[in-house]
């Protein structure tokens, strides 16, 4: 039901914090280690956001993990967004929580189409699986991930689902015009491997 | 001529058919008892309370399409079915369903025959019964069925050994191995042995679970685990040999346990005087309700207990039944010596 | 041994077996795969294979209305629908800066407490009836009945309950509702010991279930373990006491705790969670307040443009919803569910690894994961 | 006359099978024939009055070490190359001479027994106790004592070398 006549959306809004809000110790804790890292800071409806540079991700997840102000032990999802107009079209979104400190955290970076992001896995193991699926879903690669392979889709799937670009009914390149033909091919092909 | 080959035949055939029609009806009384036991109905479409659903089931499985798997051991495959059930139903040949009976004229023995090694041809012949198994299992081509008949054939040697240590305990007290011979020996002691030989009656009894595949110990048939186990890959009148054959056995089971320990076809207490008016039911009744309190039991375990694992159950079986059943085995070799 | 290991002539071929376990497999709960690689029937190395089920319910999101998609999250854990409402509605509800009624809240409480009550008898009864005691799944379900008739006579639906509305819910309690409730509760507690006999004391059970798959807290945390397989590790980490939803900060409850970290401690902890969520719906029934049951909404839900996560406590863990909206559609541009089961998977590999293939299918149990939440 | 009949069809059974075992391509089958060979010696024994024999032919053989044969068969898998099957080779020629040997060995005990015949038979009758089983049991704890429990302590010597051998070193 997207309105085809609204122009993309060319990024999320970020709202900056309002300026008489503190900004949460875990992050003041950041900003003092890593000031070059740090895009920006966001506040919307209560959740806390810092985008940071792609680049300095794996410092900044091991900062946030093992500095005490900040002790994100729980990653508790790693999910990508596809802003297509945007040169660099994907936002990484990491959900941290700690359970030290009860309060939570979201991390973004922007990635451009075809360039690697570091894989996290070394920080939070928890990540291995939901990078596989950003991977699967939007074909952002993480460098240094140890498995990285689709992981919903077929290993032999062409193409990205969750970009904005991947139609929703699928490219349909699978089907031939009479599928009877394509379960003849595919049978065919499964009895030669018994064989 | 009538005596030497009529009368046998005749007891064959009606023991034989007796058989399959209690292994088949066995099969209806697992599903009624377990469908009580969790509080549901059980089969109740086929006939009234679903007494003729195993027709049903042997009309299904018989019409049903018999395959065997493409890269299957064709011949391997079709023997283990046969080589599972025959043992199975040739035990039958030495278990005394009762005394002796007056019937046209004749005194007929409600066996098919007594042999001086009974006991022996019973372990023996079930032995023998393994090789089904493990012959599905490889001649499937399956890997579960390859592990399934793996597990089963380390799990029926381990129980054989458990088993066959406890009946030698009972032929210590009866002095003999005959099957008949054991229940009169008895019946002249005044005793079941279940009475005397508690332990190896018990051992008896979880050994016996674990021969015939029942819970907890089913893990050659695990579905769970297993996808079906050995019988993964078979399908029709072949996987319903498999089917009576393990009935089957769990009704060896029951008639041997009653048998060695209950009395066979004995009366409760045969040595009480005044219980005398028990005597006016039949020994074979008798002998079909102590094995029916087996097979319910067997039923009744399978309702209640989660299933052991792999390694659990072969520490069981060495390092607990079999150690008891050495110990119970020198006790009573020690004891009769000493009475003696 | 010191010595190398021997190696064997081209005669013999010890190799590793290499087994499918699903997606056609009748306990790996749906279309679960999971390839082994056992050294006899040991386990030396696993790989979860998903996706079988997958049906692009993210996707799908970005071009449904935002009411649409409640029913959608229906689909997500089928067992336990009415928490996927939940979560979405909350999230949507945070977006929008939308105020939910107290009694709408109380009723979420209620419901998500029915709802976690059946998710976990669905449990037990499949996780017992994979280590083949096979009565407790049919007490189990036979229990689940009752939940899933209150629920019928709530919404008219048994599995796929649509029960949430963004901003409450659509409909007030049908009369005498409440008794029935907490008539069940009061039958619940005597079923609970009927299972407890059949299972906890059981040395069989015992056997199976202590010392099996055991992980510690640090490591379930790093795993991205939630819910109870975290709350079995020893780790105190509920979303309904952390981050208190609905009226979840008016409920006295306990969060129970495992010692071991292994499928014992993980049962023990469901276990408890019956008691709990009893001990809550009975709260929550008794100071359930009168008014109305939703709020102030927007005809046309069209929330601002920005990004939200919210989690709720879902019975198979941390159940998050991650939303991002342009303010311009009619639709999410972005839908994303941070499914529970989906993480607590991931840990079957490091779970499995050293047991028996008898093991693995104990541990998918222990997990309880719904496959229409892993592949969505 | 039944006697005969039954001795020379069983014999060809267990000839026929025995033949079987050593040609059989897979060893699975191998092992196959050998349960029906058993099965038929201990026929054999029934025939001539020993069901005690048989039994325990039955259990011992047919029903437990047979069955482990199939065990380590199934479990290391053995991969026959196509050139073991071909004939010839120094195993054929050692497989020839011992089946010489041991051919020449029973006829010679054939021959020795025709020669100087009926001394051990008599052993039997000589016995206190009657029956099958009771025979046996009396020989093998009277005269037989000391092979007999020579041959056990060696069967748990061969037990315990083989779990030191299985077991691994954690």
């Amino acid at each position: 039901m997207a309105d085809v006549n609204v122009a993309p959306p060319a990024g999320p809004p970020d709202p900056p914090p309002p300026a008489d809000l503190p900004v949460p110790a875990a992050i003041a804790g950041l900003q003092l280690a890593m000031p070059g890292a740090i895009l920006a800071l966001s506040f919307f409806v209560g959740d806390w956001t810092v985008v940071v540079d792609r680049t300095a991700i794996l410092d900044v997840a091991r900062h946030l993990r093992t500095a005490s102000g900040a002790a994100f032990d729980i990653c508790s999802d790693v999910t990508a967004t596809d802003w297509p107009p945007r040169p660099e079209r994907f936002d990484v979104i990491y959900c941290l929580f700690s359970t030290t400190h009860g309060q939570r955290l979201r991390v973004k970076a922007r990635v451009a189409d075809g360039d690697p992001i570091d894989s996290v896995t070394s920080v939070w193991p928890a990540a291995n699986w939901l990078e596989r699926e950003v991977f699967d879903m939007f074909g952002i690669r993480f460098s240094g991930h140890p498995d990285l392979r689709r992981i919903l889709m077929p290993d032999e799937w062409q193409g990205h689902p969750q970009r904005k670009d991947y139609p929703l009914e699928g490219p349909g390149e699978l089907l031939l015009e009479n599928p009877l033909d394509w379960l003849k091919l595919r049978q065919a092909r499964d009895e030669a491997d018994i064989e | 001529m009538v005596e030497l080959v009529l009368i046998p035949l005749l007891k064959i055939i009606v023991v034989l058919n007796a058989t399959l029609l209690g292994v088949t009806y066995m099969v209806l009384l697992e599903r009624k008892v377990i469908a009580w036991a969790q509080s549901r109905l059980g089969p109740m479409r086929v006939g009234p309370y679903g007494v003729l659903q195993p027709v049903a089931d042997a009309m299904k499985l018989m019409l049903k399409e018999d395959i065997t798997p493409a890269r299957a051991d064709k011949w391997v495959f079709t023997l283990a079915p046969i080589l599972s059930m025959v043992p199975a139903l040739v035990v039958y040949a030495v278990i005394p369903f009762g005394d002796q009976v007056h019937l046209f004229g004749r005194q007929i023995s409600l066996y098919i025959t007594d042999i001086n090694v009974g006991l022996l041809y019973v372990v023996s012949v079930t032995s023998v019964g393994v090789y089904g198994i493990i012959l599905a299992g490889y001649s499937s081509n399956s890997k579960w069925p390859l592990l399934a008949s793996l597990r089963a054939s380390a799990q029926l040697i381990s129980y054989e050994i458990a088993i066959t240590l406890t009946l030698v305990s009972v032929v210590l007290m009866s002095g003999t191995l005959s099957m008949v011979g054991i229940v009169t020996s008895q019946a002249s002691q005044g005793v079941w042995y279940a009475f005397i030989q508690p332990t190896a009656f018990i051992i008896f009894f979880i050994g016996g679970l674990a021969e015939t595949n029942r819970a907890p110990f089913d893990l050659p048939e695990a579905e769970q685990e297993l996808t079906g186990g050995f019988h993964t890959e078979y399908s029709g009148m072949r996987f319903a040999l498999f089917f009576l054959a393990e009935y089957a056995n769990i009704i060896v089971v029951s008639s041997v346990a009653t048998t060695l320990f209950l009395g066979g076809w004995l009366r409760p207490f045969p040595n009480v005087e005044f219980l005398s008016f028990l005597g006016v039911v039949p020994g074979w009744c008798w002998f079909l309700l102590k094995s029916f309190v087996f097979l319910y039991l067997f039923i009744w375990v399978r309702a209640t207990l989660p299933r052991y694992r792999y390694d659990q159950l072969m520490r069981l079986g060495w390092k607990v039944l079999i150690p008891l059943a050495i110990a119970n085995l020198i006790l009573t070799a020690i004891v009769k010596v000493a009475l003696a | 041994m010191s010595s190398p290991t021997p190696q064997y002539g081209p005669m013999f071929d010890t190799d590793e077996l290499v087994i499918n376990m699903g997606p056609q497999h009748p306990s790996t709960h749906g279309v679960l795969r999971v390839v082994l690689r056992l050294d006899g029937e040991k386990v030396v190395d696993a790989d979860v294979v998903i996706g079988y089920l997958h049906r692009g319910v993210e996707k799908l999101s970005e071009s449904r209305s935002w009411a649409q998609i409640v029913l959608l999250t229906d689909r997500l854990d089928y067992v336990s629908a009415a928490t996927s409402n939940v979560g979405y509605c909350e999230t949507v509800e945070k977006l929008m800066a939308i105020e939910v009624p107290r009694r709408a809240k109380y009723l979420r409480v209620i419901l998500s407490e029915l709802q976690r009550i059946a998710s976990h008898l669905l449990w037990l009864g499949t996780h017992a009836m994979d280590t083949g005691a096979m009565t407790v799944f049919l007490y189990a379900f036979r229990e689940r009945e009752l939940i899933l008739d209150l629920f019928e006579e709530y919404c008219g639906a048994r599995l796929t309950y649509n029960s949430m509305r963004i901003g409450g819910l659509p409909q007030d309690l049908p009369p005498s509702w409440d008794r029935k409730v907490l008539e069940f509760c009061r039958i619940m507690e005597g079923k609970l010991e009927e299972y407890e006999t059949l299972l906890t004391g059981n040395r069989i059970w015992l056997e199976r279930t202590k010392g099996v798959g055991v992980i510690d807290g640090a490591e379930a945390l790093a795993l991205g373990l939630s819910g109870p397989p975290l709350r079995g590790s020893g780790v105190r980490r509920d979303v309904r006491k952390d981050e208190p939803y609905a009226a979840y900060d008016e409920m006295e409850f306990d969060v129970p705790l495992g010692v071991a970290g292994d499928t014992f401690d993980r049962y023990v902890v469901r276990m408890q969670e019956f008691r709990q969520s009893i001990r809550i719906i009975r709260q929550a029934m008794q100071g359930i307040p009168e008014g109305p049951i939703l709020g102030k909404v927007p005809r046309l839900i069209k929330p601002p443009a920005g990004e939200v996560y919210h989690a709720i406590e879902s019975p198979k863990g941390e159940l998050g919803f991650f939303i991002v909206s342009d303010g311009k559609s009619m639709s999410p541009y972005r839908f994303r569910v941070r499914p529970p089961s989906f993480c607590n998977l991931q840990a079957l590999p490091r779970l499995v690894k050293g047991h028996l293939i008898a093991d693995v299918v104990a541990l998918i149990g222990s997990l309880d994961v719904v496959l229409g939440e892993v592949d969505r | 006359m039944a006697e005969a009949i039954a001795f020379y069809v069983l014999a060809a059974c267990i000839l026929g099978f025995a033949v079987l075992v050593v040609t059989a391509k897979n060893p699975v089958h191998s092992v196959v024939f050998l349960v029906l060979d058993f099965l038929c010696v201990a026929a054999l024994y029934v025939t001539l009055g020993a069901e005690f024999v048989a039994a325990i032919q039955v259990l011992v053989y047919a029903g437990g070490i047979v069955v482990l044969y199939l065990f380590v068969v199934m479990l290391v898998n053995v991969k026959r190359p196509p050139e073991a099957f071909r004939a010839g080779g120094r195993h054929a020629m050692l497989g020839l001479a011992l089946a010489g040997a041991v051919l020449v060995e029973a006829a010679a005990i054939a021959v020795w027994s025709r020669l100087s015949p009926a001394a051990p038979a008599s052993a039997a009758q000589s016995l206190p106790v009657s029956g099958n089983t009771e025979q046996v049991g009396w020989l093998l704890y009277t005269s037989y004592l000391v092979p007999f429990e020579v041959a056990s302590m060696l069967l748990l010597v061969a037990m315990v070398g083989a779990i030191v051998l299985a077991r691994k070193e954690s």
